[in-house]
């Protein structure tokens, strides 16, 4: 799919968050008036400091979470509402079934669904993908953290989502294992002309990956600012290493850094 | 055949003689009855079981009938076996014991179901206290390791079961010899099954009658054999049966010395107990108690 | 452009005060869905027994039933105070052995090898068969103490059972946190295997609070009740009185009994979990 | 330099077989440990009961318990045959009705407010008193019917407590996934509550288990009559009988049956969690 | 102190693996004959691909898992043997007691060595450092994956320890956040002269705060180099920005390259 493309496809609007503020019940007020609107297609990386209320905006846009005030739209592209089963998330946590095997856990959406026709070769495909196929009748409990995110990572591909939300997916990975991550995404997200918002620490890994930054900041949690990153896909090492890409980075590095003036002493 | 489901107070033993002989020799049969003898238990309330239509007979005493006037339940008192209550109170020998006067201050292990019963009967007759009580757990291991213990007992067993783990026999008084005038093993049912089988009734009553008798002055191997058939427990087996028989010969339980019929009751014994339990406080002396029990059809009668 | 709200995620602007609301809906719902659906069992109860024309020695009518609790209140009373003595003192035992025993075999390997068999023997002793043993072992003036020893026994075996697996499932990375900063056998047990522990040994002690109503009163019944008169007693003296309606007030009282007790025991479980364990914490979503 | 071996850490390099030898030593003491304890037990017993001449009928040596248990062992293992088989189907339906009715409560707000209270009223009402009501309600022709509800009503509280404690701890995390997938709530009770609630589960049917059995012998003891010849009523029998040893060989009975029902539980217990459950598993440092 | 002392320190050995190998009970063989020498003062970072043993070293360094065979040797400095509550540990997840708040959470390690002395300053202290001072009386589930992790890592610093295991401490975190605690550690570990063990993921970061950088390869997890940074300390931005900083991650790059090789499709 053509930068075109998804540029006319970002019209399509996929989420809309409109003033929306989260307080929970112990007081914290995690999120503040918060609009945001995520186009069809797009790759909207979140950014901010620790506990600015990313993880709670991403929960709230899958529905697990209810907003105290304002609105929180998700919309379809005229033929699918994107919700129902459409959603993939890769949790801050892995949250895996610890009773169940890899390959059960990484199965487990199509379970769900009951869509069982090519079951086996789908949790395959996925598995290879993070590089687990090995590992496919292990139990959580005898994996390592990373190879537990990595399980957590193929469950919510094994949709083939539209909408895809990642809580720092690479966070826990090796740098080679995360830059094959980072070319399998973009792959996907090319090929099916999905919608990807991903909150990640690494300012250079948003700036790589996707076509806006969104910046909060905390305490309360609110936007302060985004970065518009319109370089063509597919990115290649001669994106990394040019001047726009460290320019990008500059700018959202400047935006972080004013988003934790005052947090941290 | 007439059908009766008759509700025997505990597990087939000695002291069902007389209904097990009429059962195996015949006698049920030759009346035109057919009489199915349900076993009871611990837990087998029969007053409930009769009163809830579960069974039309069934065995108790003269408490059952009077319990079920005072909660207005319909049930009659036809005919009672045992003229004498075996309820005993054993003492060890040798501890000061012989009579129940004798029992005044001393601590009595007695079951629950007797604190509303005989207990108060001692209670109003003998001058017990209630911090006399001590309680009975259908176990004589207690009383045998303790020789001041004193527990309720039956005559009928008392003797059999503790003659073998005491040195000296033990001392045993039979309440009946002491003005407790509760008739046992009587025989009851509702007021409405009765008058609507009149008939079956009395043919029971007689042909049981007879199986006591024979019982009594005859061979009770046959009631024996049908009872330990069913209640196959080695422990009710013929050396239980013999000494209890041999209590109930000896000590006239069945038809007691002033010769009175088998199954016999009289107005006069139904009110002198009457009283005695309105004194011990048991019953309202403005309690209907002649609805408790009926005379006419007694074995006797024809 | 179709906007399609997504059902699950769409809160109007005007939600605010959601929470609140949702929040009194559901004490409104607390406070009198129960007694409403208690009068409605009660109320079907009375109308059955009534048109099918059940005599009260078979099932006595609810109407009855309070009628016998009024006149016999006195008596009853003193009976639920007599076995609420020892339910409570049997309860407090109960939950102290079982914790203390649960630790040690928990612990020890060697102890739980040796002793869950004898453990597991005792539970299913039934007391009746030992009744007698036990008021000859504490001697026939402490029919108190039989009573106390014969319904621990019912009550203690959750609590022991609930401990050790609680114990058993503390989160091995917290283990590891302890065994790095050289915590003492005692600061472990203290630190983080009882507290972790809690939520089964609540569950445990909810379970054991119902045996402990029924262990009293079994040991009565089969231990006699000497000269204190519990609730058994009453029970047993209906039965053979044919005192139907006064037995199910005694067992009415027994079953409020037993509730308080549990109620007193969820709410100890929703105060002390309630500010971190999945099991007592609100929905949050 | 000073390099003083960390007394935890130190590994000798000859120690590549550890695991094996270690893991023999623990099998060869689990195997000898619990039966020496045993006989350890019964000799001091034995000794204990000789040495201060104690009467048979207050507390029998074991020989003479074995004794007996060989001479009535025909009678003895009728009876056993007898209440193993109330114990086990009461067993079985307590546990189905347990969890059933356990899910019905932690999936339901509505069901738990207005059931809770008498589910917890039917824990505590002692059998004793209902056993004879009971015995009228289905028929005097249908009493091993009674004694199944009777033991029932002894066993399923436990696996109801366990099941509802279960299924409310289930990890927030995994409930966030399948709501996302959209789990049905059968989908959800399936994969996601009972898994996970079924180490609570498994430690209130060892609870349960032994409660069937005291629940079986109790039901015999106030419901059963002449007929049924279960294990409760030798233990009566020999009691009133003064046959002390025949009662305690039958309580060796039901302490073994008892036993061997808790061990297949632990077995069942082991071989549903030993993949992942904290609680069974194996020590791995 | 400065880079002399401590090369002489190095001298003094604090950990020494020797022909470790752990094999799981499942069979993995996690890590297979691993040579590691610490010495005092050092600050070591291992990196590796996921699942290549880092975690299961560090547990064996700090004697909290067994090795299938090897030596392990935990050395003192004459004075005391570090091991003895002289270790800290910032563990992959943050394993905090879910029943406590914050600051019991802190000040567990000296809860439990029973010196109380000035326990509530040195909770503040550690939770200042981490920036969560405001959250002292939160409890574990309030706080966001993040929050979790620095009251982890204000835990781990409590102690003082002589010896410090950090396994991914700051994965978690955003860049600002980071590079604040990195300042910290760096500070830390120059006042107190303590020896320091980090498992990360970024090259960066390794590169910017050790003085060796460790890389292990997977399947089974062995060691396959080692990259000395031989830069001063302290380390100041123009460190970051100069030739040798990036000379160097290119080394440890191409040494997680070459320990990646054949690891993923
Ligand atoms: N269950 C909860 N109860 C109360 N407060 C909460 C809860 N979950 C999160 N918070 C608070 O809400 C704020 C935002 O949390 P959130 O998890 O969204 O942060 P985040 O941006 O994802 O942080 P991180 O990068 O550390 O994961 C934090 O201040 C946190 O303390
Ligand atoms: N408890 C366990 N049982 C069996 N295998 C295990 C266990 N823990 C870890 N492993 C295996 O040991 C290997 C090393 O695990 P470890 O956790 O040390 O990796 P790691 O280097 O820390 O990885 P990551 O960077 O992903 O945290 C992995 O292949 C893992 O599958
Ligand atoms: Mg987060
Ligand atoms: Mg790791």
């Amino acid at each position: 799919m053509r930068l075109e493309e998804r540029r006319q496809n970002s019209a399509v609007i996929v989420a809309r968050l409109e003033g929306l503020t989260k307080r929970y019940p112990n007081g914290t007020l995690a999120i503040d008036r918060m609009d945001l609107t995520v186009g069809k297609g797009e790759f909207v990386s979140l950014l901010g400091p620790s506990g600015c209320g990313k993880s709670t905006a991403l929960y709230i846009l899958a529905g697990l979470a209810n907003a105290t005030a304002g609105r929180v739209e998700l919309a379809g592209d005229g033929r699918q509402v994107v919700g129902a089963g459409s959603i993939g998330f890769v949790f801050q946590e892995p949250s895996l079934m610890p009773w169940a095997t890899v390959s059960e856990n990484v199965a487990l959406p199509l379970t769900l669904r009951g869509s069982a026709a090519d079951l086996a070769s789908e949790v395959i495909r996925c598995l290879t993908m993070v590089g687990l196929e090995t590992f496919a009748n292990a139990y959580p409990r005898e994996l390592s953290g990373g190879m537990k995110m990595r399980v957590s990572i193929a469950r919510a591909l094994i949709t083939r989502p539209q909408l895809l939300l990642l809580d720092e997916p690479f966070g826990a990975l090796d740098e080679i294992t995360r830059a094959r991550l980072h070319d399998d995404l973009l792959h996907i997200w090319s090929e099916t002309g999905c919608t990807i918002v991903m909150v990640t620490h690494s300012t250079t890994e948003s700036v790589y990956l996707s076509n806006r930054v969104v910046v909060m900041a905390a305490r309360p949690g609110r936007l302060i600012g985004s970065v518009d990153v319109s370089e063509p896909y597919p990115r290649t090492k001669a994106f990394r290493l040019g001047p726009g890409f460290s320019d990008h980075v500059r700018q959202v590095s400047a935006l972080m850094d004013h988003a934790s003036s005052g947090e941290l002493i | 055949l007439d059908k009766i489901r008759f509700g025997l107070g505990w597990l087939p033993e000695a002291e069902h003689c007389g209904f097990f002989q009429a059962k195996a020799t015949g006698l049920y049969e030759a009346a035109g009855l057919d009489v199915d003898l349900m076993a009871g238990g611990p837990g087998i309330n029969t007053a409930m079981l009769v009163a809830g239509g579960e069974q039309d007979l069934g065995m108790g005493s003269s408490f059952t009938t009077l319990n079920m006037v005072k909660q207005g339940i319909p049930g009659v008192t036809v005919a009672a076996f045992f003229q004498k209550d075996p309820q005993t109170l054993v003492a060890h020998a040798g501890q000061g014991v012989s009579k129940l006067e004798d029992v005044k201050g001393r601590p009595v292990m007695v079951a629950d179901f007797a604190r509303g019963e005989f207990w108060q009967f001692l209670k109003y007759r003998f001058d017990f206290t209630d911090d006399q009580l001590r309680p009975y757990t259908y176990s004589s291991a207690v009383f045998v390791s303790d020789k001041t213990a004193i527990q309720q007992g039956y005559v009928t067993a008392d003797a059999h079961y503790l003659g073998n783990q005491l040195d000296q026999p033990p001392v045993i008084m039979l309440l009946a010899d002491h003005g407790y005038l509760n008739y046992a093993t009587t025989v009851f049912g509702m007021n409405s099954y009765i008058e609507a089988h009149p008939d079956a009734v009395r043919a029971f009553l007689s042909a049981t009658a007879e199986g006591w008798k024979s019982c009594m002055t005859g061979d009770y191997t046959p009631a024996m054999k049908l009872a330990t058939s069913i209640n196959t427990d080695p422990a009710y087996g013929e050396g239980l049966w013999k000494a209890s028989i041999n209590e109930m010969r000896d000590r006239h339980i069945v038809s007691n010395e002033s010769g009175e019929g088998v199954g016999a009751m009289t107005d006069t014994r139904w009110a002198d107990f009457f009283a005695d339990m309105v004194k011990a406080g048991v019953y309202p002396a403005d309690l209907e108690f002649r609805k408790a029990y009926t005379l006419s059809y007694l074995p006797g009668l024809k | 452009m179709t906007i399609s709200e997504h059902k699950d995620a769409v809160v109007p602007a005007a939600v605010i005060t959601a929470d609140g609301v949702t929040g009194s809906l559901d004490l409104v719902f607390d406070r009198f869905v129960p007694p409403i659906a208690g009068a409605i069992f009660l109320i079907a109860w009375e109308v059955f027994v009534r048109w099918r024309g059940i005599p009260p020695y078979v099932l006595p009518a609810p109407s009855v039933i309070f009628q016998s609790l009024w006149t016999n209140a006195g008596g009853l009373m003193r009976a639920l105070g007599n076995t609420a003595l020892v339910t409570l003192s049997a309860f407090v035992l109960a939950t102290i052995s079982g914790i203390v025993l649960g630790i040690l075999i928990a612990l020890f390997r060697t102890v739980e090898k040796i002793i869950w068999p004898y453990a597991v023997a005792l539970q299913v002793t039934p007391i009746i068969a030992i009744a007698p043993l036990v008021i000859i072992w504490v001697g026939l003036s402490k029919v108190w103490l039989a009573l106390l020893i014969l319904s621990w026994l019912v009550a203690f075996f959750p609590m022991l059972s609930a401990t050790v697996v609680g114990i058993k499932s503390v989160d091995r990375g917290l283990q590891n946190v302890f065994t790095l900063y050289r915590a003492t056998r005692w600061q472990r047990l203290l630190r983080l295997q009882l507290p972790a522990a809690l939520p089964f040994i609540l569950s445990g002690a909810r379970v054991s609070s119902g045996l402990s109503v029924i262990g009293a009163v079994v040991a009565e019944f089969v231990a006699g009740s000497g000269t204190s008169t519990g609730l058994a007693w009453t029970i047993i003296q209906s039965s053979t009185m044919l005192d139907v309606p006064r037995m199910f007030a005694a067992l009415f009282l027994l079953a409020g009994f037993g509730v308080v007790l549990w109620h007193a025991m969820s709410r100890l479980s929703s105060t002390l979990l309630g500010h971190w364990h999945e099991s007592e914490l609100k929905d949050e979503a």
